[in-house]
C-alpha cells in the first residue's frame, strides 16, 4: 500500500506553527497577568480555558462565525493581508491554537509562579533590563514547566480534530491533517488506512518524547539547584 | 556621598536609620534579627521605607511621597546574606552576568584569581563549596563596577587565610574605586580592619561607635 | 429493571422526530419506557458490534443495517423500512425560479458543501444522485466534505459556501435559507430501515414499538418532521 | 425555558470521578517513572501521551472494544463486578479519565522534576519515611504544578466530547453530559438551548477559576520561598 | 563511638580520612573548599564514599561492597551549612517535623528559648533573618534527639552574645545526651571553647591538631 504522505506534512506544519503562536502568546499572556491585577482577570483565565469545555464542533462553529468570509475578524483579514481562514490549512492552525492555548498558559502560569523574586532583584541590582532578566534568568528557571506546555500544545496540535474540520473543511491533499485521515477512514471502513495513520501518529508522538527526554537529559545540569 | 535617613516598620519594632557617608567603608554590626539586612535592602530598593528619603550622589533613590528610584537605576553592588547565585548559570556566567559581551574585564580577571575560584569557572553554584561561593558572590557584586558597595556578611563561610585575602582585594579596590562601601559583620577584628566607621543597629536603633569599642 | 425498558439506538437525524414519536408512543403504551440513544448511524452500528445493549436500531443507511444483518446482530427477518428521505439543495441566496435543478447548481459560483462520500451516508446518496445527474464532475472542484448535515447547515449559515446538499428532513436545522430545491428523483430512494437485535431481551415491547412507527400515527409524526413513507410502508 | 439541569450534575459527577482517579494514577505513574529507568520508557511515556494526538471517536473506538460487553476488560468486569461501562456514566468517566491523564501526567512529571533533593535528603536525615516525606515534601513544594493539572484535567474531563459520546452513547437524561446537550442542541438547530449550556459551562470554568486563584492565593505564603 | 575511615574522590583531589571518635565535641576546620562538608555528607549518608567504613556504636553506615545503610536509619541530627529549611513549612513545623504529633517537646521548647527564637515559631522561613534561621537549623537539627550530631557552621552569622548562648547550649545538650558531635567553624575561639579535640582537613588530607595550635 503507498500512502499519500501529504496529511503527516500537513500536521506537523499546522502543529508547529500554531505551537510556534501558543508559545508566544501565552507567555506574553502569562507575564502579563502574573504581573497585573485589574477587574475581569478571573473572567480572561476562565475564557481563556473556555475551549478545553467545549465540544470541538462548537468551537469550530464560533471559529467559523468570526473568521468566515462574513464574519468580522474573516473579512478583515481578506481585505488587508488576503488571507482566507476557511478552508484552508491556516484555518486548521488557528483551531489547533485555540484549543492548545489553555494547556500552554496554565503550564506556563504554573511555572511562573513558582520563581523565586530573589533571582529577579539580584539581577536587578546588576542594572539589567527586565526585558533580558525575563530571557536570561525567569525563562530558564520556569523551563521544566514550560516544557511540558510545549509537548501538551504540539501533542493537542497534531491531534486537533473536532475545531479544525469545521474551519479548515476536508479537502483532501489540502486540509487533510492526520486526525482527519483517520477519522474518515475509519468512518468509511477503512480499518487498513486508519490503522496506517494511527501507527504514524503514535510513532510521531514516540520520537518526539524521546527526543525531549534525551535532549531534557543533556541540558539537566543547567536547570540544577543553587 | 550616601544619604540616609527613613523609618521603616517591622514586626517588633520600627527601623530608624540617618547616617550620612563619604567614600568610606562602613561596618554595619548589631545582633542577629535587629534589622540590618533590612537596612541594606532598603538602600537597593529591593524593599522600600515607610517614610524618610536615600539619595546617592544627588541622586534620589527614596522620597517620601515620590515613585522610589527603580533598582536597576541605582548602580549598587549588593552581595547578599544567602548568595543568591544563578542556579542555572556557571560561575563565570554568574559573575559576568552584568557585563555587557565584550566589555573590559581585567579588573574581574585579577578579583577572580585573587579570590581562589579561576578552577570554579566551569562549575555551577549546586556543585561548589559554601565558601566559595560566598566568593563567587563577592566577585559579582564587583564586577558590574558600582557606585555603591552593600556586602551582607561577605566572609563569614571564610577560613582565616581567604578571609585575609579577601580582605585585601576589597581595600586594593576601594582605593581604586573610591566609592561607598557597607558591610556587614559579627567580628571586631574585620571592622577593625576595614572600616572607617562602625554603626550598630540593636532593635531598629542606630547609634555610632568608636571602632576599638565595638564589641561585636 | 430492564423488563419495561426499550434500548433503541436511533440514527441523529431522527431526533427530533423520535421525541414526538416517544410521547405518542407512551400515551398507548405506557408500561414501556424508551431509552434512546442517538449517533450517526455509523457510530451506532459498531456500539451494536461492540456488543451495546441495544433493542431496536433505527438506521439512516442500508449499508449499516445489512453490516449487522451479516453479522447476525440483527435479526434479518425483523428488518424493514420504516421512512424515506430526500436531498434538497440549499442556500442562503434567493434563486429566480428556475424549472432545471442543474441551472438552479451551476447558476453558484462558490464552495458547495456536502457530505462526505465514503463515510457519511448523505454524502454518498448525494455523489450518487449528482452522478445520475452528469453534474458530478462539473462541481467536483468546488466541493468541501462535511462530516453531517449539521456541518453542511453551519457552512452555509456562515456564509463560507454558497450552497449545500442536505435532507429534506434536515430543513429544520436551518435558519435564514433561501433557496430550498428538491433534487430530481434518481431512482435510487434513501432508505431507514429498523431492525430487532437478535439478542433483544425485550423483543415484544420492539415488535410494539416497530409497528407503532410503520404504523398511521408513527408515519404522521415521520412526515411533520420532514420523512416520507417508505417503499413497503402503506401509504397514508 | 425551564431547564432539565442534570448535564451539569452529570458533568460535575463525571468529571469528579474521573479528576480524581487520573490525580492518583498520574502522581503514581509520575512518581515511578522519575525514579525508575527501564526499556521501554519512553514508550509507555508516549502512550500515555496518544490520547491527545488520536481523533477522539477513535480513542471511543478502542475504549469500546476494550470495555465493550464482548472486549476484555468489559466482559470481566460485568462478570465480576456487574459494572456495566458502555451507556453509562462510568464509561463517561472513563473517556474522561483517558483524555485527561496525559495533561495531568506532564504537568506533575515537570513539577516533580524541579524540586530540590536537598530538601527531600534533609528530611531523611530525621528519620522520616519515604511515604512521609512525599507526602509531606515533594508533594506540598510541586504543589502549584499538580494544580495546574488538575485544572486542566478537570475542565478536559467537563469538555469531553468524542470518546463518550461512543463509550456513554447519548441517552438523554442517564449519559447526557453538558458538551453533548450542546452538540446535539446545536446540530438539531436548537440554538438556544445550546447557547443556554453554553453559558452554564463558561460559568462553572469561571466559578472553578475564581475559587482556585482565591484558594491558591490564601495558602500562598505556605509555598513561599525558602 | 563513632569509625570514620574512607576516601573519596573529589575533582581536584582525594578526600581521605580515618578517624574515631568517642562521646567528644569535635571541631572541624580548613579552608574553603578542602571537603569539610563532604565528609559530614558521607556520614550523614547523602553522598557515598568510594571505598572504607563508616560506622556508629556498631552500626555499619557505610562498608565497602555493601549496600550503605539508608539515610533514615543513621539517627543522625545534621545542621546544613545553607540551612535547607523546608520554605512551605512555619518555624515551629520545621523544627517539629521529625517528632511524632503527641512526643515529649520539653527539651526543644527550653531550646527555643534560650536561642531566642520563641517569637519566630509562625513565621516562615523566607520572613526571618540570616542568623534566625541558622538558629531555626540548629534546634531542628537538635529536636529528633539524634545519635550523633553534624553541625556545619552552626554559629557563623550569630553576632558574640547569641553566639555564646548558643554555644552554652550546645553544652549543656551535649552533657545530657553524651553523643558525639561534629561542628565545622572557623573560628579560633569556637574551637576553643567548644572542642575536645580539633581536627585540619587541607585538600583533602587531615591531621588533628592540638587545640591550642590550630590556626583556622
Ligand atoms: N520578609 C520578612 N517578612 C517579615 N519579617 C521579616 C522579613 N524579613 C525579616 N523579617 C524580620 O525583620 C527583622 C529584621 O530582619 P533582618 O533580616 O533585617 O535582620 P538582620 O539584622 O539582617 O539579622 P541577621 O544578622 O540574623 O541576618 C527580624 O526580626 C526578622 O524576623
Ligand atoms: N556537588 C558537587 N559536585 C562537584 N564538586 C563539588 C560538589 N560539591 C562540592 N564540590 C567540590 O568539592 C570540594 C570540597 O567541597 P566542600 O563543600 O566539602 O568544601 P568545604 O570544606 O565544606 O568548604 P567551605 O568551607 O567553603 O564550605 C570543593 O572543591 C568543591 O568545589
Ligand atoms: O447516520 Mo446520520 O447522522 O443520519 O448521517
Ligand atoms: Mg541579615
Ligand atoms: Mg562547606
Amino acid at each position: 500500500m503507498t500512502q499519500d504522505l501529504s496529511p503527516l506534512f500537513l500536521s506537523l506544519k499546522v502543529a508547529s506553527v500554531s505551537t510556534f503562536f501558543v508559545f508566544i502568546i501565552s507567555i506574553a499572556l502569562a507575564r502579563f497577568m502574573s504581573r497585573r491585577n485589574f477587574f475581569g482577570k478571573s473572567f480572561l483565565d476562565a475564557l481563556i480555558l473556555l475551549p478545553l469545555v467545549l465540544p470541538p464542533t462548537v468551537i469550530g462553529f464560533g471559529l467559523i462565525v468570526l473568521f468566515g468570509l462574513n464574519g468580522p475578524l474573516g473579512s478583515w483579514l481578506e481585505q488587508w493581508f488576503g488571507v482566507r481562514i476557511v478552508f484552508t490549512w491556516v484555518g486548521a492552525a488557528i483551531a489547533s491554537f485555540v484549543v492548545s492555548l489553555p494547556l500552554m498558559y496554565q503550564s506556563v502560569t504554573a511555572a511562573f509562579n513558582k520563581i523565586d523574586s530573589r533571582w529577579e532583584n539580584v539581577a536587578r541590582t546588576m542594572g539589567v533590563s527586565e526585558w533580558r532578566i525575563f530571557r536570561t534568568i525567569t525563562f530558564p528557571l520556569a523551563w521544566p514547566g514550560i516544557l511540558a506546555g510545549l509537548i501538551l500544545s504540539f501533542a493537542r496540535g497534531i491531534g486537533e480534530f473536532g475545531a479544525t474540520l469545521m474551519v479548515a473543511g476536508y479537502i483532501p491533499g489540502q486540509t487533510e491533517t492526520i486526525p482527519l485521515a483517520i477519522y474518515f477512514a475509519y468512518e468509511a471502513g477503512q480499518m487498513e488506512k486508519a490503522a496506517f495513520w494511527v501507527i504514524i501518529i503514535s510513532a510521531l508522538g514516540l520520537a518526539i518524547i524521546s527526543w525531549v527526554n534525551y535532549w531534557r537529559k543533556k541540558t539537566e545540569i543547567r536547570i540544577g539547584r543553587e | 556621598m550616601l544619604h540616609v535617613d527613613f523609618r521603616k516598620q517591622l514586626e517588633h519594632f520600627e527601623l530608624v536609620v540617618d547616617f550620612q557617608l563619604d567614600n568610606e567603608i562602613l561596618a554595619l554590626v548589631g545582633s542577629s534579627g535587629s534589622g540590618k539586612t533590612t537596612l541594606l535592602n532598603c538602600i537597593a530598593g529591593i524593599v522600600h521605607p515607610d517614610a524618610g528619603s536615600i539619595s546617592l550622589n544627588g541622586r534620589n533613590f527614596f522620597q517620601e511621597g515620590n515613585k522610589p528610584l527603580k533598582i536597576q537605576r541605582r548602580k549598587v553592588g549588593y552581595l547578599f546574606q544567602d548568595y543568591a547565585l544563578f542556579p542555572h548559570l556557571s560561575v563565570e556566567q554568574n559573575i559576568l552576568y552584568s557585563r555587557p559581551p565584550k566589555s573590559d574585564m581585567a579588573h574581574i580577571t585579577a578579583v577572580t584569581k585573587v579570590l581562589g575560584i579561576t578552577d570554579l569557572l566551569p562549575k555551577y553554584p549546586h556543585q561548589i563549596s559554601g565558601g566559595e561561593k560566598q566568593r563567587v558572590a563577592l566577585t559579582r557584586a564587583l564586577a558590574a563596577k558600582p557606585d555603591l558597595l552593600l556586602l551582607d556578611e561577605p566572609f563569614s563561610a571564610l577560613d582565616d587565610d581567604t578571609r585575609e585575602r579577601c580582605q585585601e582585594e576589597l581595600l586594593r579596590i576601594h582605593e581604586i574605586w573610591n566609592i561607598p562601601i557597607i558591610f556587614v559583620t559579627h567580628r571586631q577584628a574585620d571592622a577593625q580592619k576595614l572600616a572607617d566607621r562602625v554603626i550598630r543597629v540593636e532593635k531598629g536603633q542606630m547609634t555610632e561607635q568608636l571602632i576599638s569599642e565595638a564589641s561585636l | 429493571d430492564r423488563k419495561d425498558e426499550l434500548f433503541i439506538s436511533a440514527a441523529s437525524s431522527l431526533t427530533d422526530a423520535m421525541q414526538a414519536a416517544e410521547t405518542e408512543f407512551g400515551k398507548a403504551h405506557p408500561d414501556i419506557e424508551l431509552v434512546i440513544n442517538y449517533g450517526s448511524s455509523g457510530k451506532l452500528s459498531n456500539q451494536i458490534e461492540q456488543g451495546a445493549p441495544v433493542d431496536l436500531f433505527l438506521s439512516a443507511s442500508a449499508k449499516d443495517m445489512d453490516r449487522l444483518v451479516e453479522g447476525e446482530l440483527i435479526d434479518g427477518t425483523t428488518v424493514v423500512p420504516f421512512a424515506s428521505n430526500h436531498l434538497v439543495l440549499a442556500s442562503t441566496a434567493a434563486v429566480d425560479e428556475v424549472p432545471d435543478f442543474s441551472a438552479v447548481l451551476q447558476g453558484f459560483e462558490g464552495k458547495i458543501a456536502i457530505g462526505e462520500p465514503e463515510s457519511v451516508p448523505l454524502g454518498m446518496y448525494t455523489r450518487e444522485a449528482l452522478t445520475e445527474l452528469d453534474l458530478w464532475e462539473s462541481i467536483e472542484e468546488r466541493v468541501i466534505y462535511a462530516k453531517d448535515a449539521r456541518q453542511v447547515v453551519s457552512y452555509l449559515e456562515s456564509g463560507n459556501v454558497e450552497a449545500g446538499i442536505i435532507y429534506s428532513s434536515d430543513q429544520g436545522l436551518a435558519q435564514g435559507l433561501q433557496t430550498m430545491v428538491e433534487l430530481p428523483d434518481t431512482g435510487e430512494a434513501i432508505i431507514y430501515p429498523a431492525g430487532i437485535s437478535s439478542t433483544a431481551e425485550n423483543q415484544e415491547a420492539a415488535e410494539a414499538f416497530l409497528a407503532f412507527l410503520t404504523g398511521e400515527e408513527g408515519q404522521e409524526v415521520l412526515e411533520q418532521f420532514g420523512f416520507r413513507a417508505a417503499e413497503g410502508v402503506p401509504e397514508k
